[in-house]
């Protein structure tokens, strides 16, 4: 049974009052809220056992080493990835993407190549590209959304021609919910030889994930969008692939050994982490990953399916509320962005925050994509694990209240 | 969430005062926040003694930048050119008189950008602020 | 007065005992423990504020990213900068260097262009420019250190050529100790044209820093050896320099528009930190600079010298140990690294560990330098504001018991 | 302290068995770990009948390294190479018979990683251990 009031006492931060009114936190899409074993994690790690990792021959490093692993671990086989050492710790999916970026797409592109990317994408997923299309000479092709909102599958299958050696796309939209065919994507790139980088920052935290299925090259995500410490992402990536792949960063940690003029790169995954890494961070997202796994991803997923069709039903009968994406539930995730008559996003927010309604307003690091839909902005609402429909009520609520106060 | 926007905002905003573009005019200058879209342009006509005859504001954006363009343009009407020079982000504030937010600072601030800019004669607005706040 | 024993009960970790003995930490070189104030600052963040920054119109949103740019602030004034905008947060000193040179390095550096670093260097500050020197087609050259372990003025000054366009050197060795005279270093370098990176990793959290009188062009330095969280660097730069630098990481939250064909960056520091960043590890490292803020770093590094200088007298008398570098305390920092007899390292370390005794074995990311001095690994005692002379004689009266285990 | 390293170990490290090369010899593997700077050789002569008729171990390091090797090269003689095959990492841990740490495991195992290398003709032994622990 998914029990969201058990699910809320897990989070000191939801247990908060202002002027009386209990948070509602809607913006989990943006970073999520903590719970107490994570918090508890972290705590620990500092008071008892904190040490830098992998070459201290102290009990405090070894379990500092030890803990860090295992979280490794952990969160490789959240994703059912083959290897732990498929399992690379970056700070956030924006890093991982750009680890990606730098040390294959550099390397690998050249001019006439072709970058395929879609008009949905977080900047996180797009920028780096632009970049590597700058600096390699390589052409950024960008597929469409169709008006609901779904990638357009006929449009994409349209573009992957031969030249397209890189395909790089979402697998949850941030901004419209939609939930891509990444198999099916994934099967198609493949059949013309282009990799492919799925950015499941936003699918990671509220979708079982299985990279054997889906059988796509390498996956960014965070893991304070995901219950854990900010500070903290990774990615995955087929272990083929980085053992050819140069180093990104380099320093301490990565080496095998260094020389005045050379040197040699440490095994997977350590040659991608320079440096003292995230240590805490990381033991923190396996608490994370403890949590969510004691949850059952299937059932997070079904929770949200839920959450979001009701939502999705709720606020589309508040008059002036424009949803963006599909009204399908199924395709998509709880990520609900809209606009609302003639009030401003910025206006909107800081009358629901008024009411202690946290939401996010502005175009949610995707402006090509609010461009194409010709705005500027939109709210947003977006739900995880401790959300319920009671909440959803009251966004509705204080819609009706700004409208008033806007005399919409 | 009535206390909000007090009714004087939401006065500016419904009834923007000085909207419009000028001709003649002496001084003119436009900039957007891309973040929410929010865009202004004031347009001045300055007389030989330096005293601004008179001040609009065009554009489009939320309640906060457009009420905050609006109370502006009545505090330029006839004022000189120095003492627009000296008016700051406090004032503008005090104009408002509800709090404002980190992320609404800069709704709250594009006139008085724009403003500046305009005087100065800078283009990229990222300059003036660079200079402005080390601290 | 600086209160050894008042600072100790601020460490959770330094309560401690295994098998009645305390634990002496003996590896702040490596990564520092942290006091409760920073434990605390994470802790209240997660439970009562946390949220995304930057981009929030709610209550939480706005509080986080406060506490967030106060941090920044504190930090830059720590080191005196001129300005906040010139203080970049990044994951640890190794980023902040990686960030030098991929943005300035592969920017400016060609072919006929010299970069020159020294022999003690860590190898954060010396693999990535042997990346950038393989990329662009620069030189490396590398300046020695004395017989006593001092920098090589003399041969630095000869290198000194105006094909050197970047000079990139530790203001402390975390092996030797040696302090460099870094103000004259960077004057030198400056003559001829070159800029200079000043790896402060272990110098900003043992001594007072003050860029603009030592006037480098960028100073990199780690929060986790600092009292701060893991997971949370610095990278100092200029602002006439990094205003010009292209970014590095590309993504969310660095820009200032986006559309499908190019982007613009944002302003400083943000053009330099992608996606959602370390922010309850920043908001942490703020808390540990008012914690050593409240010491002053002058009694710091008066508590350093002190307890040094008793290490190298009580060590040195130590039957078959060798001490590495100065034997002046005033010349060096608190990393004392060694050698006893024919006892390797990991097994000395391992004896240590047995006596509840903390320190660290092998070549503390220098191996150039221990293949130099002709060793493959050394031992390494490391001091910070909680350590004290009682425990200097545990390590030595432990080394005494380690040699007749081994019968030296 | 004392107990640490236990006396057998001590033994093993101060009077090592079996320390030379070995002329002639049909596998030779040599690897060395640079982070401590250990270094071991391991020589093999195998007859006909696939038995491991001598073997010797060369090199330096710490104690745990020269202990182990020793007490590798106690079992080898007279082993046949398959058996020699299926020495684990778990039988080089009960030879030694104390706690060892992460760290200290390259120590502990770098003698075993030798002699595998040397008898699947493995130039690079981290492809070998690439293989064998995906988990
Ligand atoms: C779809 C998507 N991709 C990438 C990112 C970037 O994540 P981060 O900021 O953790 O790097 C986000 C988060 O905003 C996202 O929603
Ligand atoms: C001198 C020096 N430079 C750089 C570093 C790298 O620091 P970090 O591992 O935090 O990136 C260290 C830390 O080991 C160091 O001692």
């Amino acid at each position: 049974m998914f029990d969201v009031d058990a699910i809320r006492r897990d989070f000191p931060v939801l247990q908060q009052q202002t002027n009386g009114k209990p948070l509602v936190y809607l913006d989990s899409g943006a970073s999520s809220q903590k719970p107490q074993s994570v918090i508890d994690a972290v705590d620990a790690c500092y008071r008892e056992y904190y040490a830098n990792v992998h070459r201290g021959i102290y009990d405090l490093s070894e379990k500092a080493s030890d803990e860090f692993e295992k979280a490794r671990k952990k969160i490789a086989r959240f994703i059912n990835a083959k290897s732990w050492r498929e399992l690379i710790f970056t700070r956030n999916a924006t890093e991982s993407l750009n680890l990606v970026a730098y040390s294959w797409g550099l390397e690998n592109l050249h001019r006439g190549d072709t970058i395929l990317v879609t008009d949905m994408e977080h900047h996180a997923n797009l920028v780096p590209w632009q970049q590597v299309a700058r600096r390699t000479g390589a052409k950024l092709a960008i597929a469409p959304t169709t008006a609901d909102g779904l990638l357009d599958m006929a449009a994409y299958k349209s573009m992957l021609n031969p030249s397209v050696k890189l395909v790089a796309f979402t697998l949850m939209s941030n901004v419209l919910g939609t939930i891509t065919p990444a198999r099916e994507m994934i099967a198609l790139a493949h059949e013309i030889g282009a990799i492919t980088v799925v950015d499941g920052a936003q699918s990671v935290p509220h979708l079982p994930t299985d990279v054997q299925a889906l059988d796509c090259d390498f996956l960014a995500f965070s893991g304070h969008k995901m219950l854990a410490p900010s500070g903290i992402g990774a990615l995955w990536g087929r272990k083929s692939l980085l053992a050819e792949m140069p180093p990104f960063l380099t320093g301490g940690d990565m080496i095998k050994e260094v020389h005045f003029d050379h040197a040699e790169w440490n095994q997977l995954p350590w040659k991608f982490e320079a440096g003292t890494p995230a240590i805490v961070q990381a033991i923190g997202m396996g608490a994370a990953v403890d949590y969510l796994n004691a949850l059952g991803m299937d059932a997070v997923r079904q929770h949200e399916i839920e959450l979001t069709g009701y939502a999705l039903d709720r606020l589309s009968r508040v008059e002036g509320v424009k949803i963006l994406g599909t009204m399908n539930p199924e395709l998509r995730g709880g990520a609900v962005a809209f606009t609302f008559g003639d009030i401003h996003p910025h206006d909107l927010a800081s009358m629901l925050n008024a009411e202690n309604i946290a939401i996010r307003a502005g175009h949610h690091c995707a402006q090509p994509l609010h461009d194409k839909l010709g705005i500027s902005a939109s709210a947003r609402a977006s739900f995880y694990i401790y959300n319920k429909p009671e909440e959803v009520d009251r966004l509705a609520e204080s819609l009706d209240k700004a409208r008033q106060v806007f005399s919409l | 969430m009535d206390d909000l926007y007090r009714e004087n905002i939401l006065d500016h905003y419904r009834n923007p005062r000085f909207k419009g573009v000028l001709e003649p005019h002496t001084h003119r200058h436009k900039e957007h926040n891309p973040v929410c879209g929010d865009e202004i342009q004031i347009d001045l006509l300055v007389n030989d003694d330096g005293i601004i005859e008179k001040a609009t504001f065009s554009g489009h954006g939320c309640a906060i930048s457009q009420a905050s363009a609006s109370m502006l343009m009545e505090q330029l009407q006839g004022m000189s050119l120095e003492d627009a020079k000296k008016i700051s982000k406090e004032d503008i504030l005090e104009n408002l008189g509800i709090p404002i937010g980190p992320v609404r600072m800069k709704c709250a601030l594009l006139s008085l950008k724009v403003l500046k800019a305009g005087i100065y004669g800078l283009d990229q607005l990222s300059d003036l602020e660079d200079e402005e706040d080390d601290w």
